[in-house]
């Protein structure tokens, strides 16, 4: 029995509804509990901050595309090596750093769950082998199923329900945690070299839309009752004028859910783009954030851009190949037999260059026009738009009109034109920072009664204390000690172990990994259908009893059951 | 018994549809695997118990005595080399990673010697690449540059091209055309449609023909470039852009031979150019059947993929100086630790004579070449027959190899964490 | 001031010592530096015999010599910005690496990346450098962005890789590849040397001996009068739509 | 005669290779292939021993007609015969040169060794149980 007392932390649990309480948090065995015994460590936070533990709903840090990332830039791995120190690990690399060096650096800022955007079935196995290197982080992965091809074929025949029953033979087998749409439809019409341009374009072959593939799916996702809702990345991304097929994707979206949103949408600002090419390439935040605004049922994520070197990688293999065209660097794609595709590419996204600075205000934009934080969440989709490291800075933008000011007047003096951003006074609050970092993070992915992202008891104790006290910092002024407290915990607690203190790592910790397994009837298991395991055992290079992620692949293993309607 | 669904530990094809009869823990027949396969489940000259070199003769040891000497080995050495890899399971890779870290040596992996060269064209210039699957299902157009699938990946063929079914190819032996490029007319070369026959070191030059071409730029071209004539390039050009997708894979043809990993880079950038045209992949023939793992496993701890030295604590990587033939040939080593492969059947004798001169511990279920060389031999299961663990395919899948029978011995995970932990313990002391 | 750095002879000589604290600059304050052998990190007077004579307060009045055994002594001069480095014989591996001022004299041979990186200074190598003088890094980023490098014997395969400003001159012949992937600077080779200018997109390449196994993407534009020498004038390559312009004095094709 | 040794695998190669002590990996990676027209130069009959010189040292094979090779360039399987003349140095690239070495072939009346006898004349030690 282990016991720990966080006394005088001021906290902010926005899933309760706290709002800069000073309190006690009582800890027993990796819970939150009512109380501890006398007996329990104490950890005085002496009124800092402190905040449930920290939840990206959208970053790419393990897998096969990740990990090519990592093999084709031993340049990037020139940064941020560390050597091997008592419990850890070394650590290389900056925009895709090893596994290590994403858990150190995302337990020295306060993150404990981490959900991987995009894991091809198929090669499931890779992230989860991954997964196991990120010890002090709980994860979950997005599984693609955009361009699979027995669900194209269930929604040419107007089957949902089968559609429905693939996604839960292959989130059973894969370990999955939620449904993952990149560019649905564009992946398979990438495998010919082609591509959709937007909801209304056929598949090759299949004859079956991106509209339809998205209707199909959210509905056979409410049908399995999963935690997390469709989690899309829209068709056309990155291109201008792209936010009119962002909107008519959102739009295809009827309300499902009442615990959560019914459709994800991540990296907003790529797909938020005015203008009908790059000369007069101009942000449209506003139409897309007042479209939010009137619809509970989609959530979103910023996908900001932050200035500097990183690297690109999606499953949109298309939209890579376009980015390779413009910059002609070097350039990865891998398709993905029967299911769907990846590209990557290193970029650096320059103040001086005018679509890199307008791209900049838009992920801002996003943030600072949606009404509510609980539908704009904080990710830079690391590390497409930024690597994680920058999220404390993005914090300092949102929360101070001064810091954005300074930072507008440094980049291509024309993006004022083009942009809504230096007309927005609003500068968000620890409350609302707290909602796009961590509580809306875990309502969103429908895992905060699995006990992530708040502090009630029976919770996961998951604990981010940050060496700053909000009644003695005034963040639009102060915003360079906001960014600072951002950076580095004063503690990070994950399960109830103090895992990192003051920006350096202790211990080596042990992952979780959150999977779904829906139940569905005799008649809806793909398992015993004997046209899916034809088809599976013609075009599959891999024998149908080879493919499921086996159970010795999960360090900790966080099965969650759901009923489903078929 | 029969196991069904077993996965072939040989080559980088990683076949995982294998039956294998099992009588009294032993195997007695193999099914679907290819001669390379079947041989190797059915393999039966195993050392039976560590040993150890006692002047000029063997002495049988225990596995704790054997441990321990490789533990104590690697603990005094100031630049110790941990070699191999690519015969072993994933989960024993990562103990490796862990290894070399902790005494702060050098971790190199077969690839060094095989598609090390790939690996460099690809860190300058990406890779196009796709799984197995998608070649067979939709390729119209196979290209074996350097590759000799018939003798070294005897399945390749008949799985995902020549003799495959694909989904969207109605007569897929008719409707696929293949084409060899090689310097010798192999027998792979005898089943083309079309044989490109190019003189020795001549294939960059090729390859920039090609590219040039295939821009439309024929007329700076010579009248032949490196034996092959202007007419046959221009047709395998046209034959390029023609197809619906097209399919490279290229062999040790092109990462031997001068220019190295130039070759591959030439190649990439060609089938980059194609890509403008039509669909377009290239990809390794991997020969280890878990080559691929080990680079994978490398770099997501490391951040490499091969040739990683840790004596400074950080990762430093430099292939051509933190690999083992360089390293071995320049005496740039003091002890070696063996694990999944046969340095001294596949290194030149000016690596093997610096071996001869260290202490050298060996993980390997087989006397082999490298015995002879060794202070200690450790026998282990073998991955895919009395050992399971992950393998990854030459296109990146990662399988969960089978454990077919079971013996006494133990894995390489089991030993190399048995070293791992006498030698944390050492040094918390 | 003038250090003198004589490699003590050692018992485990194979083992490469990496010594990135040689520069000029370190030695304002004095000689406790560190060393490494393999994974052992030792004192600077461990590994030499360390004598300094006169003393500056500037890094351009610091010379360090080095002498004894010292082709296994690596990443000498890292990072230099002023000074002088003389070393009396052969140079190990990474010497001048990012090098951006200063000189680096080797009066024997130098082994592989020698002023990988560099971006300002001179080095002068009176035998031969090997493979990758004057060359990137492994990813294909930019190699040599400025300074000079001057062999006076022969240089090995992949000469001044991914050069992109400055200028190499290499008195001997050079191996297979010079200039590959240049994109800038300027490359001479006085004598023979293989393939050069593979895939290049900028920058010039004059090779006053034979190019063999010239590349057949090359076109021939012409010939110029070039220091007395008159060279077969190409545009290349053309299989990177490449600016380049490549100057032979003879080539041979393998065709 | 001086000839191109290329270096490569074959089915032979990997079907013997997991048994490194048999006589047959030695016959197959002893085993030189050249092309008929050479072989009748040097007066050799399929099976033949021959020395083979390359840039570290010799070793004796026994020469193969093959109608894969051209004249002027000898196949050898991957294995030990071969990397007995095998120069090491990978031109910066940690790949040796084992498909572009130059080798002299002449007649021999000696047998090639076994492959412990070749380790052992590198200081190796024959385990033979």
């Amino acid at each position: 029995m282990t016991e720990l007392l966080v006394k005088n932390a001021c906290v902010i649990d926005p899933l309760r509804g706290i709002n800069a309480e000073t309190m006690d948090i009582a800890i027993l065995d990796g819970k939150i509990v009512e109380e501890v015994s006398d007996a329990a460590e104490v950890i005085d936070a002496r009124g800092m901050l402190t905040l449930p533990g920290g939840v990206d709903s959208h970053t790419h840090i393990c897998g096969t595309k990740v990990n090519f990332g990592r093999y084709m830039s031993p340049e990037d791995m020139r940064a941020g090596r560390t050597p091997r120190q008592g419990p850890l690990h070394a650590t290389s690399g900056y925009s895709v750093p090893t596994t290590y060096g994403n858990s150190y650096r995302y337990s020295v800022m306060g993150y404990t769950t981490l959900l991987e955007g995009a894991m091809a079935p198929l090669e499931a196995r890779h992230t989860h082998e991954e997964f196991v290197y990120t010890p002090l982080q709980d994860t979950m992965a997005n599984t693609l199923f955009d361009g699979n091809w027995g669900i194209m074929e269930a929604i040419r025949d107007g089957d949902t329900k089968r559609v429905a029953a693939i996604i839960a033979w292959t989130l059973r087998a894969v370990k999955g945690f939620g449904v993952k749409l990149t560019n649905p439809g564009g992946t398979e019409a990438w495998q010919w070299g082609k591509n959709v341009s937007c909801i209304r374009d056929p598949v090759p072959y299949f004859e079956v839309t991106p509209a339809e593939i998205i209707r199909s799916i959210v509905e056979a996702n409410e049908l399995l009752g999963l935690p997390h809702s469709v989690h899309l990345h829209c068709n056309n991304l990155g291109t201008p004028g792209n936010y009119s097929c962002t909107l008519g994707s959102l739009g295809l979206i009827p309300d499902l859910n009442e615990k959560r949103q019914t459709l994800y949408a991540t990296h907003v600002q790529f797909h938020a783009y005015g203008g009908s090419d790059w000369k007069d390439f101009c942000s449209k935040s506003e139409p897309i954030a007042r479209f939010v605004d009137m619809r509970p049922q989609i959530v979103m994520d910023m996908g900001q851009v932050m200035f500097g070197r990183t690297t690109t990688m999606t499953a949109d293999g298309p939209m890579e190949f376009n980015l390779y065209r413009l910059h002609h660097e070097k350039w990865s794609n891998h398709d993905v037999e029967l299911e769907t595709g990846s590209g990557i590419i290193p970029v650096i996204y320059r103040r001086k260059n005018l679509v890199n600075s307008i791209m900049w205000a838009i992920g801002l934009e996003l943030a600072l026009l949606t009404k509510s934080p609980w539908q704009c969440l904080l990710t830079t989709d690391n590390p497409n738009g930024a690597p994680f490291v920058k999220y404390p800075e993005i914090i300092g933008l949102l929360m101070s009109k001064k810091y954005r000011d300074a930072e507008f007047a440094t980049i291509h003096p024309d993006t004022e034109a083009r942009v809504p951003l230096p007309a927005i006074e609003r500068e968000l609050d620890w409350y609302e920072i707290a909602v796009m970092t961590r509580a809306g993070q875990a309502k969103a992915l429908g895992i905060q009664d699995l006990g992530k992202g708040h502090l009630g008891p029976g919770a996961d104790a998951d604990v981010a204390i940050y060496p700053i006290r909000m009644d003695e910092v005034d963040p639009s002024a102060e915003y360079q000690k906001v960014i600072d407290a951002f950076s580095r915990t004063e503690y990070t607690i994950k399960r109830g172990r103090v895992v990192a203190r003051r920006g350096e790592c202790l211990v080596d910790g042990s992952n979780a990994t959150f999977w779904v397994s829906p139940k569905v009837s005799e008649a809806y298991d793909m398992g015993k259908d004997p046209d899916f395991i034809e088809k599976f055992d013609r075009y599959y290079t891999v024998r149908m009893r080879n493919y499921p992620v086996q159970e010795e692949y999960l360090n900790r293993n966080r099965c969650i059951e759901t009923e489903a309607r078929i | 018994m029969i196991v069904k669904d077993a996965v072939c530990p040989f080559c980088g094809c990683l076949c995982d549809d294998i039956e294998v009869e099992v009588e009294d823990d032993r195997v007695v027949a193999v099914t679907n695997a290819c001669e390379l396969g079947t041989t190797k489940f059915m393999g039966e000259k195993r050392m039976k118990s560590p040993i150890l070199r006692d002047g000029d003769r063997w002495k049988d040891i225990t596995y704790d005595e054997a441990v321990q000497y490789a533990a104590d080995m690697l603990l005094s050495a100031e630049r110790p080399l941990l070699y191999g890899w690519s015969g072993t399971h994933g989960e024993a890779q990562c103990v490796g990673v862990h290894m070399a870290e902790l005494v702060r040596g050098v971790i190199d992996n077969t690839s060094s010697v095989c598609h090390g060269p790939s690996i460099l064209a690809i860190q300058e210039v990406g890779h196009p690449g796709c799984t197995l699957g998608v070649v067979k299902n939709r390729a119209d157009l196979v290209i074996y540059w350097g590759s000799n699938p018939i003798d070294a990946h005897p399945r390749h063929l008949s799985r995902y091209t020549r003799y495959a079914e694909g989904f969207f190819l109605e007569n897929a032996f008719r409707d696929r055309k293949v084409i060899v490029v090689d310097v010798r007319k192999t027998e792979t070369a005898s089943i083309a449609d079309e044989f490109v026959r190019i003189k020795p070191g001549g294939d960059y030059a090729v390859l920039s023909a090609l590219r040039a071409i295939v821009q439309g730029k024929t007329d700076t071209i010579p009248r032949t470039v490196a034996g092959v004539a202007r007419e046959q390039l221009i047709r395998v050009a046209n034959l390029c852009k023609s197809a619906k997708f097209g399919a490279v894979y290229f062999g040790l043809g092109l990462t031997m031979t001068r220019g190295k990993y130039k070759n591959i880079r030439n190649a990439i950038e060609l089938v980059s150019e194609l890509s403008r045209h039509t669909k377009f992949t290239i990809s390794a023939m991997r020969g280890h059947y878990n080559v691929y793992g080990s680079n994978e496993v490398n770099t997501w701890m490391t951040g490499y993929p091969f040739g990683i030295d840790y004596s400074r604590g950080i990762a430093f990587y430099n292939p051509g100086e933190t690999t083992a033939v360089d390293i071995l040939a320049r005496k740039e080593c003091d002890a070696a630790l063996i694990v999944g492969s046969d340095p001294a059947a596949h290194f030149p004798r000016k690596c093997l004579e610096h071996l001869a001169d260290i202490p050298v511990v060996q993980l390997d279920p087989y006397p082999n070449a490298t015995t002879a060389f060794c202070n200690v031999q450790i026998p282990v299961a073998v991955t895919g027959i009395d050992a399971e663990g992950t393998a990854y395919r030459m296109d990146g899948v990662p399988i969960r190899t089978r454990k077919v029978l079971s013996t006494d011995y133990p894995s390489d995970r089991e030993v190399l964490s048995r070293m791992y932990a006498l030698m944390r313990e050492a040094l918390e002391r | 001031m003038k250090v003198t750095l004589a490699l003590k002879p050692a018992a485990r000589s194979f083992i490469p010592i990496e010594a990135e604290s040689i520069v000029p600059k370190n030695f304002l304050d004095g000689t406790d530096l560190p060393v490494w052998r393999g994974n052992r990190e030792l004192r600077l007077d461990e590994v030499f015999s360390v004598s300094v004579e006169g003393d500056a307060d500037r890094t351009e009045d610091v010379e360090v010599v080095l002498s004894g055994e010292t082709f296994r002594l690596k990443r000498v001069g890292e990072y230099m910005d002023g000074g002088r480095v003389t070393i009396l014989g052969d140079i190990g591996m990474h010497c001048g690496n990012f090098m951006s001022g200063g000189t680096i004299e080797v009066r024997g041979n130098a082994d592989g990346w020698l002023g990988r990186e560099m971006a300002g200074g001179t080095i002068v190598c009176r035998g031969d450098a090997a493979d990758y003088c004057a060359a990137g890094y492994r990813g294909g980023r930019k190699g040599m962005t400025g300074g000079t490098v001057e062999v006076f014997g022969r240089a090995g395969d992949f000469l001044a890789e991914n050069i992109a400003g400055g200028t190499v001159i290499v008195h001997g012949d050079a191996g297979d590849m010079p200039g590959a992937e240049m994109r800038g600077g300027t490359l001479v080779v006085h004598g023979d040397c293989r393939r050069p200018g593979a895939n290049m997109k900028g920058g010039s390449c004059y090779v006053y001996g034979t190019a063999q196994g010239m590349l057949p993407t090359f076109r021939k534009i012409g010939t110029v009068q070039h220091e007395g020498h008159t060279l077969i004038r190409f545009a290349g390559d053309i299989a990177n739509r490449g600016k380049g312009n490549l100057f032979v004095k003879a080539y041979e094709y393998l065709d | 005669m001086t000839f191109l040794m290329i270096t490569g695998r074959t089915v032979n190669q990997g079907v013997t290779v997991e048994n490194k002590t048999s006589a047959e990996y030695a016959a197959e990676t002893s085993t030189c292939f050249m092309h008929e027209f050479d072989m009748l130069e040097l007066g050799l009959d399929d099976g033949d021993t021959i020395r083979v010189t390359g840039p570290c040292g010799e070793v004796v094979m026994r020469a193969s007609a093959s109608v894969e090779v051209e004249t002027g360039t000898v196949f050898v399987p991957y294995g030990p015969y071969a990397n007995h003349i095998v120069a090491a140095g990978t031109r910066s690239t940690g790949m040796p040169d084992f498909k572009s070495h130059d080798v002299e072939i002449e007649p021999t009346d000696e047998e090639p060794k076994t492959v412990y006898e070749l380790m052992e004349d590198l200081g190796g030690l024959a385990y033979d149980r």
